[in-house]
């Protein structure tokens, strides 16, 4: 029977996958996907959390819309960032954008 | 209607009026602190018309919490001595201003500085807290500094830092005094109420300790009255300030430090005081001998009064010793009473003369000789004699001519002291020979014989400058033939404190 | 093994797979393609956990909007052009240790906490249901959201408009 | 009429305040307010005398003046004989002065603040005599002092009557603050000021008075200190032995106000004072003061008559005599001759205002002081010669005038109880009359001299032009008479000291005792079993002979020239000089009090100047070089400190710079990792 | 979609029905589908344009369709040089499943429906979204600059044109109250009073779906004149075929979506007589269907098509306000009603 934890399991992988990617990956839009893949592992434990522990109000269901709206303000205004990023700096590479080094 | 607390701040509105007025717009600055002055003067009249004469004791007490954490609160009162001393204070910013209406370097800041000294006098008067009246005590110091270092003579600066470190030095030692006698009140009731630590004076039993407290509180008084060694500061002060500023400076700042004796070394510390008694008399006669000898040798105008300034003060510093020596000795009470009568009339007595004086010294010498050399002048009493009528009664009443307000102190001060100190008081009374001396070769130096004739053409005193000086003399005369009415309101006051010496 | 138990793994794995698609292709273009099957496979968990309004939801906005922009945006960046650059940055052995500790700790974490039985019934119809908290108890966080939404929108016209 | 005499005071000052400040716009007419004033107060004054020789009981008027504790101080006034016959003299020889004065001082600038201090003189006076407290009593003598300081430096111009005024000023202020400390000693004894009270407490003799002060190793009961203390003000006041040397020199003043201050009022206020507070004297054990008292008279009198015959200035004869005289009345008074003393206080009042204002008319005749530049002047000033004549013949003693009677009460008195002093007062008395006959001579006889050198006119032309006058042009033909206005008070003051002298004649008073020795008698005599002395005739014979003695070898020398002045000058040998320089006293006082009071305190200056505010600056240069020691310690060490301190950071800084990458993911790594730290250790607690 | 149900017995009935339905409705688009409707436009437009169209092959030109399949086959499928050959490949597929997904949520008669989803047209919207990602994969695979660039614009045009769209079935959701299809069929006919904001929400729905489908005027993406073939212009015949499968498929669901919500699913105005109520709804939910199709091809062949800035304009500046309008219009009627 698929308990809680299954989900939970996969949503552990995914959340290191996507965290591994943002860490590794040198271009922004790469690292942006990262973060999706890591919203994406929140969503399934907040889903999970509704059917398995407390479905009264769905707030499991509440919060994953919310975050997948969050999502995709953000993906937009990364993005805007990034395509802003590029038409001035020429590059999209992570490293190379570091202006702010100490 | 607290009316302490409204004369006390009035001035400071005044000041804060005029940061208001235009800088260029002298003559109505001028007409505006001169209005509040006038104003201040006649709400001091009203706190003596609500004053209950029978009434011994602290009256018309407003209070206010301040910062209670700490046991600091707005108390302001009034008695016999301190209400006859905010009168005078009042009285003399008002006729200052006056005469400084022909000052015209930087008008502002003059005035303005002038309205903040008055009510940090008022201040140090009224204060019955120990913080309340250490804030006011430094508060007088800074606008006198700048008077006198900015509008003062040639060597200002000098002189007026070593007036401001010179108190400035006092005053710390008199903050330590503050702090032992708050710490060692009992922990719950620590307060910096002077009522209440006078009547618990928790330094009592504590020998060392009181001895720091009392000597702490003696050096700022001190070096404020002055007494003798510590009296340098006075002479270059006087010298270098401007006429107001030195007349404000003779007539109330040096009040401030023989308040403080009787307001609180007394009442404070008795035995300690009583112990020292003896020194304190002794350094008040040689203030009276000294000063009187030195001002005779002196040619500088101002500098002869600052030092006849040392001598009366020395009067008022012996009446105080032996105010203390009669603690525990009942017998000697009523000689006490009337010791302490005498100080405070002659703090009266010397306020008004010695503002005359430097106010007269200020007419010839500001506006029409501008030199104070004694021997520059000769025969000026044909020349003016309006004037010559003025400062030579002044001077009369300075030397102590019978009939003049000056006697009257200095007969009750003798009168008082030589039941205690029956030595002393001679020695002093010798003090009034030499005090006449200078006075009257002064007077020979500059208003008798052979007119100079650089000052043929002098002009006499103006209306302005007579309602300045008039009124000083008619008061002169006023409590010189009969002081009764002011001796009864001063009598209450010394006989509280009389009653705390017992 | 019944029918749900294979679903959930079959989604499981698409979903896995994908991910490490996503974060290993060197071809970004590849990346981004191979998200839609990583979000499908989320969506088909949602299925599986009864949220078919959070599934649509998902497929609607995951795929249909968010992949679609991050396509668009690789495409008029360099991104897509410029496949031989070095897609990966030095610090990945430290990265893939640090991942994998956090990942296991997650996994200790999350399975070391006793799950109880669900306090009560999953609500039928649940978009009503999803409508109806959004509306009751969680009108704020709705209100928020959509001024984020609002913010985000203007912000990125703005930062993303060609000067001039 | 009694209740009414605190008014008497009032009018000269009202008089004063008149003048004082619309003197100048009364011009001529200013005298009169003056001569109006002394008027009304006369009236009152005698009033009051009329009724206590009527035999009315002496009225006491008090109020408190000023409070100390529970301790009042008193003022108020008290008429009785000894008060309202004194407040009747001076009234009355006020008023003529007054009138004399009138014409004497026409033409001068500044003739309305004459009057005005004149008129302020009168009122100091008048309120001395009538207080009944000491308080009061030092304000009204603290008066006549400034006023005799103002009016001896009337002509302000001349730099002489300003040291003169000055003088005088201190020198009598010296024995005021003598008597201050007496009046402050009974105020400490008794707890008031009021004399009733004293008097009655020092009558008892209660514990109080007998109180012992240990002073400087021999006892000194309190009573007789505090008395002689109080007789410092009289010392300095009248002009007796240590404080004399003003009097002289206060003849600088115009003569009126020498005659009225220093011959009639002010000098008789110590004797007045003395006689006021007799009881202070009398009840100290067995009467020590009252001999003080009596030997200080004496030597007084016997030393100014000496140096009165050395002197050239007529006015200064009549000052030592003057002095003479007053040290006649406190050998008086010291000799318990209570009433004699006081007598002759009154009859000499008379007759030396008289002999000074024939002395003025004389000088304003002739136009200089110098006796020896007269001569002859009887044929020109025939009734200031007979006037003045009156006056010499009732100073000298001679038989009818008054000087005789009062002057024979006090040699009766002494002879009674001190037969030294008597002996010392025939002396004087001889001298007395040589000295002034000697002037008589030089003045009325012989050929007239004229003036050497004339007195400079003391007013510059200035002064007239300020008071809207004209300077008088100084022709000095032969000395003509002066006008009736001055003449009249000489011949009215020389009807006086005939008439006052008559008062003491034995048999007019009850009891065949004189009327003044019934009126004017101490209570205290009574109880102490001391009467007075009757009336012997043999004595006054022998002191009438002592006088007419004086005034025959004035003549032999003198007037005939039968052994001339010089030869008795070159006889006398260095006498004479110490005489004429006043036996060096004055020099004596200007070397030790003023130039030594100069000298302390220019040293005191110097010392104040460079040793207490050198100790000041001394502070201030210390703290200078601590404080250049310290910046050098500053810079190297703490400085150092600092810097290196600076040093650390800024290495630690370099340190921790390269953490720093500026990229992104490095930090987010550090996030990852701090993340995991943290459920790490959460787990581990767990 | 109880698919995960407590019994397992339950799971498998209901899991058979399914997969028989998809089976039956997958066959009727695959013949429905191109073969037929592909002739169809020929056949309308040559009798819009006065023509008479293919008559060749079989009886009135009937076969035409399976000629041209038959001969898209035999065609040599080449793949572009260093084309992206996965994606390549992929596109086509991932288009036509999108097409095909739609079919689930369509009720043809009262119970024939494959799945009645309670979020039945919110999948609709989230299926047909699926599409634009096919597109674009397409475009940017075949390495060609045209392709890739008609990608873009196809993919901004059904971007844009999937807001309106939204906004449209929202309308419907609110008036009936419920997102599954077989529910909003049995509220209609709708109420007087909400037919302002029905008939709104129907156009706004027809110019939406004409431009998901790139149908004239709107198919732009494969202008011949601009960009020869848009995104499949490289692709060969049966990737070729896969993507018209895929288009006309879209084209198809959306009337038969249109009739659903708008015109009363399969709810005739009269039952036909001699027949079961499954024959009747299907026969009147294929009439309204087809009706629908033909509007939609007269209207291709008879406007012409529009610029790409006018076609945003009206999507961004016209479409979505008045589709936002009325979905306030239709929460008040809701609340009024």
């Amino acid at each position: 029977m698929i308990g809680p934890a299954h989900y939970l399991g996969v949503s552990a992988l995914l959340f290191g996958l996507g965290l591994y990617g943002v860490l590794t990956r040198r271009n922004a839009v790469a690292i942006l996907m990262g973060i999706e893949l890591m919203l994406n592992a929140a969503n399934i434990n907040f889903v999970a959390f509704t059917k398995f522990v407390d479905p009264t109000f769905v707030r499991g269901h509440v919060a994953a819309l919310i975050v997948i709206t969050l999502a995709a303000c953000e993906a937009v205004v990364g993005l805007a960032l990034v395509i802003n990023a590029y038409r001035h700096l020429e590059t999209v590479n992570v490293d190379q954008v570091n202006l702010m080094k100490g | 209607m607290p009316i302490l607390t409204l004369t006390l701040f009035l001035p400071l509105v005044g000041a804060l009026v005029l940061l208001f007025l235009p800088k260029e717009d002298a003559e109505r600055i001028r007409k505006v602190t001169f209005g509040f002055s006038l104003a201040t003067f006649l709400a001091s009249l009203g706190i003596l018309s609500r004053f209950e004469f029978g009434r011994p004791g602290m009256q018309l007490v407003e209070q206010a919490a301040w910062i209670p954490a700490v046991g600091i609160q707005y108390k302001v009162g009034v008695d016999g001595l301190s209400l006859v001393l905010a009168i005078l204070t009042t009285l003399l910013t008002a006729l200052s201003v006056l005469y400084s209406f022909r000052e015209n370097h930087r008008v502002k800041e003059y005035n303005l500085l002038f309205l903040l000294l008055a009510t940090g006098m008022l201040g140090v008067f009224f204060a019955l807290d120990f913080f309340l009246f250490y804030v006011f005590w430094e508060l007088t110091l800074v606008p006198m500094y700048f008077l006198i270092g900015i509008w003062g003579g040639p060597r200002r600066e000098y002189a007026a830092i070593k007036f401001f470190l010179y108190t400035l030095v006092g005053s710390l030692a008199m903050l330590l005094g503050i702090l032992l006698l708050y710490f060692h009140l009992p922990p719950g009731q620590r307060t910096f109420d002077v009522l209440e630590i006078i009547r618990q004076r928790p330094l009592a039993g504590t020998g060392l300790l009181a001895q720091l407290a009392f000597w702490g509180f003696f050096l700022s008084f001190a070096i404020k009255v002055p007494m003798w060694p510590f009296h340098t500061w006075l002479p270059d002060a006087h010298v270098e300030a401007p006429t107001a500023g030195s007349v404000i400076l003779a007539a109330i700042l040096l009040k401030l430090g023989t308040y403080g004796f009787v307001r609180f070394s007394l009442p404070l510390f008795p035995e300690v005081f009583q112990q020292h008694a003896p020194l304190v008399a002794t350094l008040a006669v040689i203030g009276v001998i000294y000063g009187a000898l030195v001002a005779m040798a002196q040619t500088d105008l101002k500098k002869l009064v600052a030092y006849s300034s040392v001598n009366h003060m020395g009067y008022v510093m012996l009446a105080v010793a032996a105010a203390a020596w009669a603690h525990g000795r009942p017998e000697l009470q009523q000689a006490a009473a009337t010791a302490l009568n005498g100080a405070t009339m002659e703090m009266l007595a010397h306020g008004i003369i010695t503002g005359a004086l430097f106010l007269v010294v200020g007419v010839i010498y500001d506006d029409r000789t501008h030199t104070r050399g004694v021997d520059d002048f000769g025969g000026l009493w044909a020349v003016l004699p309006k004037y010559g009528a003025v400062s030579i009664t002044a001077m009369f009443a300075s030397l102590g001519l019978p009939g003049l307000m000056g006697f009257v102190a200095e007969f009750l001060i003798f009168v008082g002291s030589f039941s205690i100190f029956p030595v002393f008081t001679a020695l002093a009374a010798l003090g009034i020979v030499i005090t006449a001396a200078f006075f009257l070769w002064t007077i020979q130096r500059i208003f008798l014989g052979p007119t100079n004739p650089r000052w043929a053409e002098l002009p006499d005193l103006d209306r302005r400058e007579m309602w300045t000086l008039v009124p000083l003399v008619v008061l002169m005369i006023i409590f010189g033939v009969y002081p009764k009415p002011l001796l009864d309101v001063i009598n209450l006051a010394s006989l509280d404190v009389v009653a705390m010496l017992r | 093994m019944n029918a749900e138990a294979l679903a959930f793994y079959a989604l499981a794995a698409m979903v896995l797979v994908g991910g490490f698609l996503v974060v290993q292709s060197r071809n970004l273009v590849h990346a981004a393609i191979s998200l839609v099957p990583t979000l499908l496979g989320v969506a088909g968990l949602y299925v599986l956990l009864n949220a078919e309004f959070v599934t649509a939801i998902q497929i609607l906005i995951y795929v249909g909007a968010i992949t679609v922009l991050i396509l668009f945006v690789i495409l008029l960046t360099e991104g897509a052009t410029g496949l031989r650059v070095r897609q990966r940055n030095e610090q990945v052995p430290l990265a893939l240790l640090v991942c994998g500790i956090l990942v296991v700790l997650f996994l200790v974490v999350l399975l070391r906490v006793p799950w109880g039985p669900p306090t009560g019934p999953m609500p039928a119809y649940n978009p009503g249901a999803v409508g109806r908290s959004f509306l009751m108890p969680y009108v704020l966080a709705f209100e928020v959201t959509s001024l984020v939404i609002l913010a985000s929108l203007v912000g990125a016209i703005v930062v993303a408009r060609r000067e001039g | 009429m009694a209740q009414l005499a605190w008014l008497v005071p009032l009018f000269p000052l009202a008089s004063y305040a008149v003048l004082a400040f619309r003197g100048r716009a009364l011009g001529e007419r200013a005298p009169y307010v003056a001569i109006g004033a002394m008027a009304l107060s006369a009236l009152l004054g005698w009033g009051a005398f009329l009724e206590q020789v009527a035999g009315a009981p002496p009225y006491v008027w008090r109020a408190v003046w000023a409070v100390g504790g529970e301790r009042t101080l008193t003022v108020g006034y008290t008429v009785d004989p000894l008060s309202s016959i004194t407040v009747a003299m001076i009234t009355l020889v006020g008023g003529l002065i007054f009138v004399y004065s009138v014409g004497y001082m026409r033409g001068d600038p500044y003739y309305a603040r004459f009057f005005a201090f004149l008129s302020l003189f009168c009122a100091g006076m008048l309120t001395m005599v009538l207080a009944n407290s000491f308080l009061l009593m030092l304000i009204g003598w603290e008066i006549i002092g400034l006023c005799s300081y103002l009016l001896i430096g009337f002509y302000f111009r001349r730099r002489s009557a300003n040291m003169a005024q000055m003088k005088a000023f201190l020198t009598t202020r010296v024995g005021d603050t003598l008597m201050l400390v007496g009046i402050m000693a009974l105020f400490w004894q008794f707890g008031t000021v009021d004399y009733h009270a004293i008097f009655e407490a020092v009558r008892e003799g209660g514990e109080s008075a007998s109180a012992v002060v240990r002073l400087g190793g021999w006892e000194v009961p309190l009573a007789t200190l505090s008395a002689l203390l109080v007789f410092g003000g009289p010392v300095g006041k009248s002009g007796q032995f240590p404080l004399h040397v003003w009097l002289p020199d206060a003849m600088e003043g115009p003569t009126p106000v020498s005659a009225l201050i220093h011959a009639a009022t002010m000098v008789a206020a110590g004797v007045y004072l003395v006689g006021r507070a007799y009881p202070l004297f009398f009840y100290t054990p067995h009467h020590e003061a009252l001999a003080v008292v009596a030997w200080v008279g004496t030597l007084t009198a016997l030393l100014a008559a000496l140096m009165a015959l050395a002197q050239d200035d007529i006015k200064r004869v009549l000052a030592y005599s003057t002095i003479s005289q007053l040290g006649f009345m406190m050998a008086g008074l010291g000799v318990l001759g209570y009433a004699a003393g006081l007598f002759h206080l009154l009859t000499h009042a008379f007759f030396k205002a008289l002999l000074f204002l024939a002395a003025g008319s004389v000088i304003h005749a002739v136009g200089t002081n110098n006796i020896k530049e007269m001569g002859g002047l009887r044929r020109f000033l025939p009734v200031t010669f007979w006037t003045f004549l009156a006056g010499f013949l009732a100073l000298a003693g001679v038989f009818p005038f008054a000087g005789f009677w009062s002057k024979d009460e006090i040699l009766l008195e002494a002879y009674h109880h001190a037969p030294a002093v008597y002996a010392l007062l025939s002396a004087t008395a001889f001298l007395t009359a040589l000295y002034m006959s000697r002037l008589v001579a030089y003045t009325f006889f012989g050929t007239y001299r004229g003036p050497a050198h004339p007195e400079p006119d003391p007013w510059t032309p200035e002064d007239y032009a300020r008071a809207g006058l004209h300077a008088p042009h100084h022709g000095h033909g032969t000395p003509h008479e002066s006008p009736r206005v001055m003449t009249g008070p000489l011949v009215a003051l020389a009807v006086g000291s005939l008439v006052v002298g008559f008062v003491g004649i034995p048999g007019t008073g009850p009891e065949g005792g004189s009327w003044i020795h019934h009126f004017l008698k101490f209570e205290g005599f009574k109880e102490a079993g001391i009467h007075a002395p009757s009336f012997s005739w043999p004595l006054a014979l022998r002191s009438l002979g002592v006088a007419l003695a004086g005034i025959a070898v004035a003549w032999l020398v003198y007037g005939l020239r039968a052994v001339p002045s010089e030869r008795i000058r070159a006889w006398v040998g260095p006498v004479y000089p110490f005489l004429r320089n006043r036996m060096y006293i004055d020099a004596l006082y200007g070397w030790v009090f003023v130039r030594g009071g100069l000298l302390l305190a220019a040293g005191l200056r110097w010392f104040d100047v460079h040793v207490v505010d050198g100790l000041v600056n001394l502070v201030g240069g210390v703290t200078v070089v601590t404080s250049r020691l310290h910046r050098l310690f500053d810079t190297y060490v703490v400085d150092g400190l600092v810097n290196l301190v600076g040093w650390v950071t800024r290495g630690l800084g370099l340190l921790l710079r390269p953490l720093q990458t500026g990229r992104a993911y490095n930090y987010i790594l550090v996030a990852a990792a701090g993340l995991g730290l943290i459920v790490l250790v959460s787990l581990w607690r767990l | 979609m109880g698919l995960g149900g407590l019994l397992d017995a339950l799971w498998q009935v209901e899991f058979l029905r399914m997969v028989v339905l998809a089976a039956v409705v997958f066959t009727f688009l695959a013949v429905g589908g191109p073969l037929f409707l592909v002739l169809a436009e020929r056949k309308i437009s040559a009798w819009i344009q006065a023509r008479v169209g293919p008559k060749h092959v079989g009886p009135h030109g009937i076969l035409q369709t399976v000629a041209d399949t038959v001969k898209l086959l035999q065609k040599e499928s080449i793949v572009p040089h260093r084309a992206d050959v996965v994606l390549f490949t992929a596109a086509p597929v991932l288009v036509a499943v999108a097409a095909l997904l739609d079919w689930i949520v369509i009720p043809f008669a009262p119970g024939v429906i494959v799945r009645d989803l309670n979020v039945g047209i919110l999948y609709f919207a989230a299926v047909s979204s699926l599409t634009v990602i096919g597109i674009l994969t397409g475009g940017w695979a075949s390495n060609n600059k045209y392709s890739l660039l008609g990608g873009l614009r196809s993919a901004a045009q059904m971007v844009s044109y999937e807001l309106p769209l939204g906004f449209s079935l929202l309308v419907v959701a609110t008036l009936t109250g419920t997102l599954s299809t077989v529910r909003i069929v049995e509220a209609q006919p709708y109420p007087a009073h909400f037919y302002p904001s029905v008939i709104v929400a129907a156009v706004v729905f027809l110019i939406a779906a004409t431009a998901e489908a790139n149908r004239i005027p709107f198919d732009l993406p494969e202008a011949e004149a601009e960009l020869v073939a848009g995104y499949f212009s490289e692709y060969t015949p049966m990737r070729f075929a896969l993507f018209q499968l895929g288009e006309y498929g879209a084209l198809l669901a959306s009337s038969a979506l249109f009739t659903t919500l708008f015109l009363g699913g399969w709810k005739g105005p009269f039952a036909l007589p001699g027949v079961g109520p499954v024959v009747d709804g299907m026969v009147w939910f294929l009439l309204k269907t087809y009706a629908v199709v033909f509007f939609l091809m007269w209207v291709r062949w008879t406007y012409p098509r529009s610029r790409i800035d006018q076609l945003l304009n009206v999507s961004w500046k016209i479409l979505l306000p008045v589709s936002m309008a009325n979905l306030l219009v239709a929460g008040v009627l809701v609340v009024l009603g």
